[in-house]
């Protein structure tokens, strides 16, 4: 997926001027999002940087395990794939393909899954395999599921973070690649997934989390300088928005100078 | 017991039209030479076995060597999308290609199965996803012990496993190491298997995390260095980046795609 | 994460009265102490599992530590019978010893889904044996692709695992190279993890063939050198051939039996 | 298992000196068989030494693969068991216990399995679990199955290797730990095993060998200054012999100097 990024400070949704970007301040929330967790299964891109992130600022223990195989990575720069041979080199342990999924992830014993999304809809069920174009058109085609379903299904909970648009929040699903909660309560449990699921849905506006009475995702959080209808506007779907909603806090100085000193090894994309 | 042929010789000799190929390696280790060889020799038909297809699966379906595509993610991995596999999807070019679609923890699981020349794995995966009404390879078991339902994958069982190790010794025993992925698994679950070597030595010294294949696992071995660029072999080679974001406007274009394959893989060798 | 603390306050914390407990170990890096010390605390009731049950078991059956054996081969290696197994199992003494009894490739197909927190396991296995006969935990699925029948056998999910290492850094991290058997599968399944080493490093060197289990997998370690005599750890110690053979008729009699352990594990610590 | 050992010379059954035991003509005897075997998995005991036996005589490139995880180990003296070091220490490729079961035998990879066993019958079944002693008595504890059962199933073929007396082949099993072939022809493969199973039965007295149309065994080669009515009278049922019995070559000088050598480290017991 080639996202368009909102990565110049100029671009602000509220048009003043800051010395960091939405696209910082999200990854940064991201990164916040992981607190208390202990093991944190990584996908590449924005959960990746997020997941460095809070290794290098609040969470210096946490353990990074990548599907490529490794368990407890240590990068000192943000990899542009899941295989630099750095996530190998910095590793506590290297493993196989398979076994990462079957004794690792399989397990539950991974604390929060991050992932991406290219569509995700009110439930936070995810789609990251085909889009609808139309009847006289051709499906048009994605990556593919990667190893999503099995994060989303295995993992104690799963943070997703992607950037806000009525392209990519929609009110239904083209293909559903993963489940986060389903069709609403009690879903999981029926479909004998695991953890508790999307806990989280972090963009570049704000922060979305399910009701815990309907699982439907609702708008809790917006960054500084957006507005509750802008991010009404970016949701496909009529978005429910908590009776109060707060504000998320800037990024710190210090925030931000690791993330930066992480990415100038190199700007990951999705 | 594996021979040491060049990597002509051991493309031709065991690869053929309609074969199931599978060319392993996560991200590391991607035997991108042996892929260059097939296209030169205009093998074709194949249907084509991979967890993260990649640009090396781009190039041989840009070049038409595909008619069908068993993977679980088909991306340029932190870059974007893979134009020639979606133009083949989305508008048959240069022919249409048939997918069979996994998850990650599935497409593993169907070379364990096959490694372990079972007709199946076990896991618990695909749950509520619309991933199985789309495959003919994905299906349920019941635990007889518990009663709960689980995710069956068929196994998966190339004709060919082609992988990219960093050394070989003289008896054609191979050695890889670092992020090891699934390469053993596809090896072990072939009917033949072909690996190219950065290097051939006279003793495999001992290394950490290490997969050993022995000689008599293995068909044929192919010395040739860099034969996994732009990916790499840790401990010999670093991985080209920049090639992973050269192309995804050199594959963007057909004929720009065309033009790049002919310089420097149809005329190259 | 691992606590590291003494092998008596580990055992004391970890193993209860009624616990199914797993010492693994095949054949080497065999625990031996943590099994003196469960003898000591005069721990009880257990459920002991393990694919060989060894010397090791040979001396907590004839101190009335198990009430049930999971297991799948139980002899002294390469010496004979294990005369404190077969004397419970034939004539109940000191205590009546139930069994569970499998193939090697089904205890290890049973860790290996405990690991995988999968509830059972599908192997090419027992096919016209008696054991599914007298066991509960073999079963048959069928392949919903191929219609094939194939054994099934439930999970192995161990209240504690016990097993010995060569090393762990102070964080809890802990590393077994050389033969490493079925025990991460092991530790892998369990509720909770007591490993025994030979040594506390500040930094774990990679080795070849090395299995790494992350301090957040392992309750606690010990630090118990030689834990493993009459077994070994390779790069450490030499397995105690000697010792195998004097356990013969050591154990072949019960009053012999009980004063050498008496000597050597009551009242020694 | 103890069996009792037939190792000096002046036991051998005509009483004639010979400068050999039947035990070591046994060994030799089943190093020969695994002529043109490419790998085999090997059981410790008797078989450990037949197959150390081949590789230091006519077979140097075969590929030994123990139980305890060693492909390709080269020790060079016989290990007590299958987990000294320096299986390990010479092998090609160590690896875990379920791989050696999962990826290595049960796959169909491995040419011959080499066994011994407690009780045999004319179908080359094999019980090493229990022993029927009679009503009044509770059942005698073999060690059970180990490896067995998917040996016999997986390998390529299956040479067995025991001594021979009416305690270990016997008419009717006590317990089938491990199918030979079953209850007769047609029977594996309609068990679904994979491999020819059992091909040869080499005992101290002689060898028996499957009757290709019936599958039992038959008397095929006995060994010299062995009698037909010996190995008979040490049969448990009555044994079909041969049209003709073939008389087994005695050790080679090479031979028994390979034998002798490698026990010098210690002469390994079942």
């Amino acid at each position: 997926m080639s996202d368009t990024t909102n990565a110049t400070p100029a671009a602000a949704p509220d048009g003043a001027a800051r010395d960091w970007t939405p696209d910082e301040l999200m990854t940064v929330n991201a990164a916040r999002a992981l607190h208390g967790s202990r093991t944190c299964f990584v996908g590449i891109g924005l959960p990746s940087a997020a997941a460095n992130l809070a290794r290098r600022t609040s969470q210096p223990d946490l353990v990074l395990i990548y599907e490529s195989g490794t368990l407890g990575s240590k990068p000192t720069r943000l990899p542009l794939s899941i295989g630099d041979g750095e996530l190998a080199d910095t590793a506590d342990a290297v493993v196989s393909v398979p076994e990462i999924f079957n004794y690792w992830l399989q397990a539950g014993r991974i604390d929060v899954g991050f992932l991406g999304a290219a569509q995700v809809d009110r439930y936070a069920n995810i789609n990251t395999t085909v889009i609808d174009r139309g009847p006289d058109r051709p499906e048009g085609r994605l990556p593919g599921a990667g190893g999503a379903p099995e994060i989303a299904a295995s993992c104690g909970k799963v943070l997703m973070v992607l950037r806000h648009s009525r392209r990519n929040f929609v009110e239904r699903l083209d293909f559903v690649t993963t489940v986060g909660h389903g069709s609403g309560p009690g879903d999981r449990a029926r479909l004998g997934l695991l953890g508790q699921g999307p806990v989280a849905v972090i963009t570049d506006l704000g922060v979305l989390r399910p009701d815990p009475e309907t699982a439907e995702l609702v708008l809790t959080e917006i960054h500084p300088g957006v507005t509750v209808e802008q991010v009404t506007e970016a949701t496909g779907w009529k978005l429910r928005v908590a009776g109060s909603v707060g504000v998320t806090e800037p990024p710190t100085q210090a925030e931000l100078a690791a993330l930066r000193a992480l990415k100038s090894g190199g700007e990951p994309r999705a | 017991m594996a021979e040491i042929r060049s990597l002509r010789d051991a493309v031709a000799g065991l690869i053929h039209d309609g074969d199931t190929v599978a060319m392993e390696g996560f991200t590391h280790l991607i035997p991108f030479a042996a892929a260059h060889e097939i296209i030169r020799q205009g093998i074709t038909d194949l249907t084509l076995v991979r967890m993260t297809p990649d640009v090396i699966y781009d190039q041989l379906i840009g070049m038409g060597a595909a008619r069908r595509l068993v993977f679980s993610w088909g991306g340029n991995p932190g870059v974007g999308s893979l134009h020639r596999f979606r133009d083949a999807v989305e508008n048959g070019w240069p022919r249409p290609l048939e997918l069979d679609e996994h998850s990650h923890a599935g497409m593993a699981n169907r070379y364990v199965a096959g490694a372990s020349r079972l007709p199946f794995a076990v896991l618990r995966g695909y749950r509520g996803s619309d991933l199985p009404k789309r495959s003919s390879t994905i299906s349920t078991v019941t635990c007889p012990f518990t009663g709960e339902e689980l995710a069956a994958v068929a196994a998966v069982n190339p004709d060919v496993t082609v992988i990219h190790a960093q050394r070989a010794d003289r008896a054609g025993n191979v050695q890889l190491w670092g992020l090891v992925g699934v390469q053993k698994e596809a090896a072990l679950a072939a009917d033949r298997v072909l690996v190219t070597v950065e290097e051939i030595v006279d003793e495999l010294e001992p290394m950490p995390d290490a997969v050993v294949l022995p000689s008599w696992t293995v068909s044929a071995v192919a010395h040739v260095p860099n034969g996994a660029h732009p990916s790499y072999a840790a401990g010999y080679t670093v991985r080209d980046n920049e090639f992973y974001q050269a192309w995804d406007p050199i594959s963007r274009d057909r004929e720009t795609f065309l033009a790049w394959m002919r310089e420097h893989v149809l005329e190259a060798s």
